[in-house]
């Protein structure tokens, strides 16, 4: 890693954890922490679909996995007594695992076919919570605990959210270390051999497979991995509002990581991550504008893809001097 | 000697088209074969069909006494069959260093987890990927672009680059799709050249499609000539020239260049 | 280097309104109250009628001097934020309410929301009041939320067994919109419907709220031969078409719903194929409504151009914070007081003609006093009008 | 019997209108037109508008409808799509600049005609009752109808207009096309339109019956792309097959599965995956990609 690299990972965990909350304390304006936290879960989901952009397949389907994610963590709380933090995966591998299911027959599918797919499965995900008795249908889980204390051998890691003087500090933490972690996960494998082979996938599938490259597994793997993402940021979002529905997570959520990914670039890793904090945190900044505010998000929205159709961070393209 | 690779009536149909019928032929180690034909004849079928893309209806392909046809690509490419493509396909938006190092896929002993923690293993994998890509890039006299942007290079380079993509896999056949396709008489030259340096000096058999008649005389053992899907006639250049069904097959479309 | 310069002024014009949004202006003593719900996008309906009532109401008292709580004189702020039907938006709006220093906040208007605001409003000492009917948002140890309306499954019986008896009614069917606020809906009055000692025909029948051809939906219904049709938690969108199909396919029999509806778009959309349908509304009627009322519709319909029917029960909710507060000045930013007041307090109703009181009930359905209670006034829909069919209380 | 296979093809009639657009769009384009059910809604609001606001007879304001919605798609072609196409390195890039296009609508629409349902008056009354075996109102008839006719017009004006064959060409091989001398900015620029017209014809016949508010867009847009998928992506045989099997679809699945109640469209949509998974080129479509 460079020395410029290192000093920019630095300076982005610095600003994160130290001068994010700094801030927040001078200027008292504590409604940032949710805003943020939910730019750092949101942004855990965009990741995966990233992801799967990088293997060259339009995902408008994790909000499907995040609904799942939110279900399993809610289910296993409320009905078995599990303890949060041990949700929290096996909420991302169940989603995985689904996804490996699902994504075996319809990652044959390539471009507008895939995207219409993974468009149903959003609905067909709420569909279904609305239909099966485990989630208890209409009605949702409600009253869901906070988080609890999470401890290894006596010794207390993460203490009880409910005896937390600041949940929101907590909440914003877990998030925004999740986050880095994800983001960790994701420019490694960008950066290793799995990332050169997706995107050998993404530009040329059938030559991959020519040289060798197991494409259906790579393709399932990498959906995995996204659904992976997806499933934790929807457990997290349900300890957080207490409650799941049918329609805590639905096609416009989908539709909305695709969105941040675009926004932030397909091409770098922390595009979704960059994208995610404009779209989300824009329509909180423009809610002064009351009844024009869908508007003035909307007409910026067109007028960055006008001005910067290969997402924002294609700027440090440009000015890297390379075309 | 033994075939290294034994096509046994191979056939395809799709619905009610035949692509091709029953074709049956042996291919020796290290012995360049052209495939021919006009237009629409199969070859490009009968390409597929050995490097796993297509499944034969009927038939079956056999290296080194294993039954290949009916494995996916990846699984044929990995005993050693590597087929390029007819349209120049590269992983556009790699520079040709990189399209070379991913292409070595096969050549990797650590696994993708071992890749993601930085094993020492996909360390070492990674070195020597390195050093074949750049053995590779030299002996392709790909040097001087080494680090351009696939997407950008001229038509001639792209070509030479499907190749060293193919030799990336270090495979024991390589199946060309159309070499020639679009040179000129110097390009032709060298490329014909270069694909007789693959069989001396690296021991590759290879399988070539081609319409490119002065070229395919020139560089081949043995010709394998095909026409409505079937194989019409086998042999040394000098025979296939002379032979009447091949004049026939040749006279009766617009390609009627054989001869020279 | 444009194209940074470009990326500074947009930071830098984001950080500027971030600042402009915290400076408060400070001419007279403001009483913020919130409103957390939706108002664009496919249900912005049940929103805009809400904040727009609110608005009304506001711009009303504030040109009458504001109002008085002990002894400071106060102008009515509506601070509102557009959840867009999305439980994660509706926590950071009340996330903002909670930074504006807001204590009461109307909405948010859906189930899932609802639910979803309740760890914040507990959290930052926020009293809501919802359009939402889970039960569990009311009960203990819930307290921060008041149903802002009568809930279907309060409205439900009173309207079943009105039809019961005075219309024959034995056999009911429900149809529900696929989605959670109309199926609980559906499944609250099929319960209430069945402990009344009505014949359920169909209860199973669901359709998707885009669903633009409501025969096939209605046909099964239909065949089951109901002499009453209930249509749970119907959005006013989908109401005209339902009735209309009912009717084109030969249907003779009641059709109810425990949800508002505006008359205005039953009249466009179903026409006198209408007529005879029964909904819950507010205190509009003619028959009900006091001057205040009349005044109050004739604002709206100054302010933005068109009345809107629904906001007949959605007037109340802004009603209800500012005359609590009033009785006990304490509970301006401590909403323990609040509770404490809302066991006794009372007030007359303005908007409706006769000695209407406000007060908080629901002990029956939720064991303590989280509603406002309005008066359950059920219509009937003729010739593009409603006309009170019959007036109930709810406790 | 008789009924289910009447709502079947009334419904299949309107949702192939709306197909047809989106498909004609892709197909030139290759943009997934993310904003057709806001332009389907916006043309209601005309249709709406000009009947009974300013009281005009139901024809001019069908008129009103096609002529709005397709200036507005020839500008959105020529000013948005043509640039973000022409810059951005992934073909994907157009899905948000059309995500973003119907936001902007749907803000457009709530600010010009507001939040509420609309409707305009029945422009037949009565209804056809065959002995209780097919009822369905006039009304209905007469929009299926319209709808047929319009799909024969326009596949009629694809086939033997002069512009309709230098779109086909354009949508078989852009680059073939452009070296056949087609204008190749100037036909996209008519399809857009085209698309976008279709889609404002079908919401002004069908607000007349259904009526019309600001949430039917975003639900039609999925149901559409639903649609083009089964009856494959581009293909316009593809999008009048698709819309009729999911009519019928519809129609016999609610019937069939009435008394499951809320699994009907559990059972449509996962069928529909299985579908795409055992055929993902659709009925009639080429795989892209």
């Amino acid at each position: 890693m460079s020395t410029t690299r290192l000093a920019g990972v630095l300076a982005f965990l610095l600003g994160v954890f130290v001068l994010v909350p700094l801030f927040i304390n001078l200027t008292g304006r504590w409604d940032f922490y949710y805003t943020l936290t939910s730019v750092a879960l949101l942004s855990v989901a965009a990741a995966g679909v990233w992801l799967t952009f990088y293997i060259g397949r339009i995902n408008i389907g994790q909000g499907a996995y995040a609904l799942t994610g939110g279900y399993v963590s809610a289910i296993l709380i409320t009905q078995y007594g599990v303890s949060f933090w041990l949700t929290l995966p096996l909420a991302g591998l169940f989603c995985a695992a689904v996804s490996v299911l699902i994504g075996l027959p319809i990652l044959r599918l390539r471009g507008v076919y895939f995207a219409m797919v993974t468009l149903v499965l959003t609905e067909v995900a709420r569909l279904t919570a609305l239909a099966l008795p485990v989630t208890n249908g209409a009605k949702g889980i409600t009253s869901i605990p906070l988080p609890g204390e999470l401890s290894l051998f006596g010794l207390t890691i993460i203490p009880d959210f409910s005896t937390l003087g600041n949940p929101k500090l907590a909440f914003y933490l877990m998030a925004t270390v999740l986050m880095v972690l994800t983001y960790l996960v994701l420019w490694r494998i960008v950066n290793s051999r799995l990332g050169h082979l997706c995107r050998s996938l993404q530009q040329n599938e059938e030559l991959s497979a020519s040289i060798g490259v197991n494409t259906a597994m790579l393709r399932v793997l990498a959906y995995a991995i996204s659904s992976f993402f997806g499933g934790l940021a929807g457990a997290i979002f349900v300890a957080i509002s207490q409650s799941i529905y049918p329609s805590s997570f639905v096609v416009q959520d989908s539709v909305n990581f695709m969105l941040y990914c675009f926004l932030g670039g397909l091409g770098y890793v922390f595009g979704p991550m960059l994208g995610t904090l404009l779209l989300y945190f824009g329509w909180d900044l423009l809610s002064i504008a009351k009844e024009y505010q869908l508007l003035i998000y909307s007409g910026a929205l067109i007028a960055l893809m006008l001005v910067l159709p290969n997402g924002v961070l294609s700027l440090l393209d440009k000015k890297g001097g390379r075309k | 000697m033994t075939p290294i690779l034994q096509i046994k009536g191979v056939t395809k149909r799709y619905g009610g088209l035949t692509a091709n019928n029953d074709i049956t032929f042996d291919v020796a180690p290290q012995e360049i074969l052209s495939v021919i034909g006009p237009n629409g004849a199969g070859k490009s079928t009968l390409f597929k069909q050995i490097a796993g893309f297509v499944t034969p209806t009927t038939g079956e392909v056999i290296y080194k006494g294993t039954k290949i046809s009916g494995l996916p690509p990846h699984k044929v490419a990995r005993m050693g069959v590597v087929r390029t493509f007819q349209e120049t396909t590269i992983f556009k938006s790699m520079t040709v260093r990189e399209n070379v190092i991913v292409s070595h896929h096969l050549r990797s002993k650590a696994s993708l987890l071992g890749f993601f923690f930085g094993s020492a293993q996909a360390k070492a994998d990674e070195a020597e990927f390195g050093k074949s890509a750049d053995d590779i890039i030299d002996f392709l006299g790909l040097q001087a672009i080494r680090n351009e942007t696939a997407s950008n290079l001229p038509q001639g380079h792209l070509r030479a680059l499907g190749m060293a993509i193919g030799l990336a896999t270090h495979p024991d056949v390589i199946l060309l799709d159309e070499p020639f396709a679009g040179m000129n008489h110097d390009e032709t030259m060298r490329m014909v050249a270069l694909v007789r340096r693959l069989r001396d000096e690296r021991g590759l058999t290879v399988l070539l499609v081609e319409h490119d008649m002065p070229a395919v005389m020139k560089i081949s053992d043995r010709i394998v000539c095909i026409n409505f899907g079937e194989k019409i006639a086998e042999g040394s250049p000098a025979e296939i020239q002379a032979n009447p069904r091949v004049i026939e097959a040749y006279l009766g479309s617009e390609d009627a260049a054989i001869g020279m | 280097m444009k194209r940074r310069h470009f990326l500074a002024t947009t930071g830098l014009s984001l950080g500027l309104a971030l600042t402009v949004s915290t400076v408060a202006w400070a001419e007279n003593a403001k009483l913020k109250i919130g409103f957390v719900g939706v108002t664009s996008g496919p249900a912005a309906a049940w929103g805009i009628s809400n904040q727009r009532s609110m608005e009304t109401r506001a711009a009303w008292l504030n040109e009458l001097g504001g109002v008085d709580i002990g002894g400071t004189v106060y102008d009515v702020e509506i601070v509102p934020f557009d959840d867009q039907k999305d439980p994660k938006r509706a926590i950071a709006g009340m996330e903002k309410m909670a930074q504006e220093g807001i204590h009461y906040v109307v909405g948010p208007n859906v189930d899932d929301g609802a639910a979803a605001v309740r760890p914040v409003a507990e959290q930052n000492g926020i009293m809501y009041f919802p359009y939402a009917f889970p039960k569990e948002l009311y009960t203990p140890p819930a307290s921060n939320a008041i149903l802002g309306m009568v809930a279907n499954y309060q409205s439900g019986p009173a309207i079943y067994k009105y039809l019961m008896e005075n219309k024959g009614v034995k056999k009911v069917a429900f149809i529900a919109g696929n989605e959670s606020d109309p199926l609980s809906q559906r499944d609250s009055g099929a319960a209430a419907a069945r402990e009344l000692g009505l014949e359920v025909v169909s209860d199973s029948v669901t359709y998707q709220m885009d669903t633009t051809d409501f025969t096939p939906v209605l046909l099964p219904v239909i065949q089951a031969a109901p002499d009453l049709l209930v249509l749970s938690g119907v959005s006013p969108a989908n109401a005209p078409q339902l009735i209309r199909s009912a009717r084109e396919l030969g249907y003779a029999g009641l059709i109810s719903t425990e949800t508002a509806q505006d008359a205005a778009v039953l009249a466009e959309g179903a026409g006198e194929l209408a007529n005879g349908f029964i909904s819950v509304g507010g205190a509009s009627t003619p028959e009900l409504a006091s001057d205040a009322m009349r005044e109050f519709v004739d604002r709206y319909t100054k302010m933005f151009g068109e009345y809107n029917d629904e906001s007949n029960t959605k007037v109340y909710a802004l009603e209800y914070i500012i005359e609590t507060l009033k009785a006990n000045p304490a509970a301006i930013d401590n909403v323990e007081e609040f509770k404490k007041t809302m066991d006794t307090f009372e007030a007359p109703n303005p908007f409706m003609v006769g000695d209407a009181k406000l007060t908080y009930v629901g002990t029956t359905s939720f064991g303590q006093k989280r509603q406002v209670s309005v008066p359950l006034v059920v219509n009937e829909f003729k010739d593009g009008k409603f006309e009170t069919l019959f007036v109930a209380q709810v406790d | 019997m008789e009924q289910i296979l009447a709502n079947g093809l009334y419904l299949g009639a309107q949702y192939a209108l709306i197909a047809l657009g989106l498909t004609l769009i892709f197909s030139l384009m290759n943009v997934l037109n993310f904003a057709h059910g806001q332009m389907y809604v916006f043309g209601g609001f005309v249709t709406y508008t000009v009947v009974a606001q300013l009281g005009l007879p139901f024809i001019v304001g069908l008129i009103a409808s096609a002529v709005v919605l397709a200036v507005m798609g020839a500008l959105i072609e020529k000013f948005l799509f043509r640039p973000v196409i022409r810059k951005s390195k992934r073909d994907e890039s157009t899905m948000l600049l059309a995500a973003g296009i119907a936001f902007f609508l749907d803000a457009v629409i709530l600010l010009l005609f507001g939040e509420k349902q609309r409707g305009v008056p029945k422009i037949v009354n009565g209804v056809l009752n065959w002995d209780m075996r097919i009822i369905m109102p006039y009304d209905r008839i007469l929009i299926a109808v319209l709808a047929v006719a319009l799909i024969v017009g326009f596949i009629l004006f694809m086939q033997y207009s002069r512009t309709g064959r230098a779109m086909r060409a354009l949508a078989q091989d852009r680059m073939a096309a452009q070296l056949m001398g087609v204008d190749v900015d100037r036909y996209s620029m008519i399809g857009f339109a085209l698309g976008a017209m279709l889609a404002g014809l079908v919401g002004g016949l069908l607000v007349t019956i259904t009526g019309i508010n600001l949430g039917m867009g975003g639900p039609t847009s999925v149901k559409a792309f639903l649609m083009i998928m089964i009856g494959g992506a581009g293909v316009i045989s593809g999008a009048i097959a698709g819309g009729f099997i999911l009519g019928m679809m519809e129609s016999v699945g609610l019937t069939v599965l009435a008394a499951y109640g809320d699994i009907t469209y559990l059972v449509i949509f996962a069928s529909l995956m299985v579908f795409l998974a055992i055929r993902p080129q659709g009925l009639m479509g080429k795989p892209w990609g």
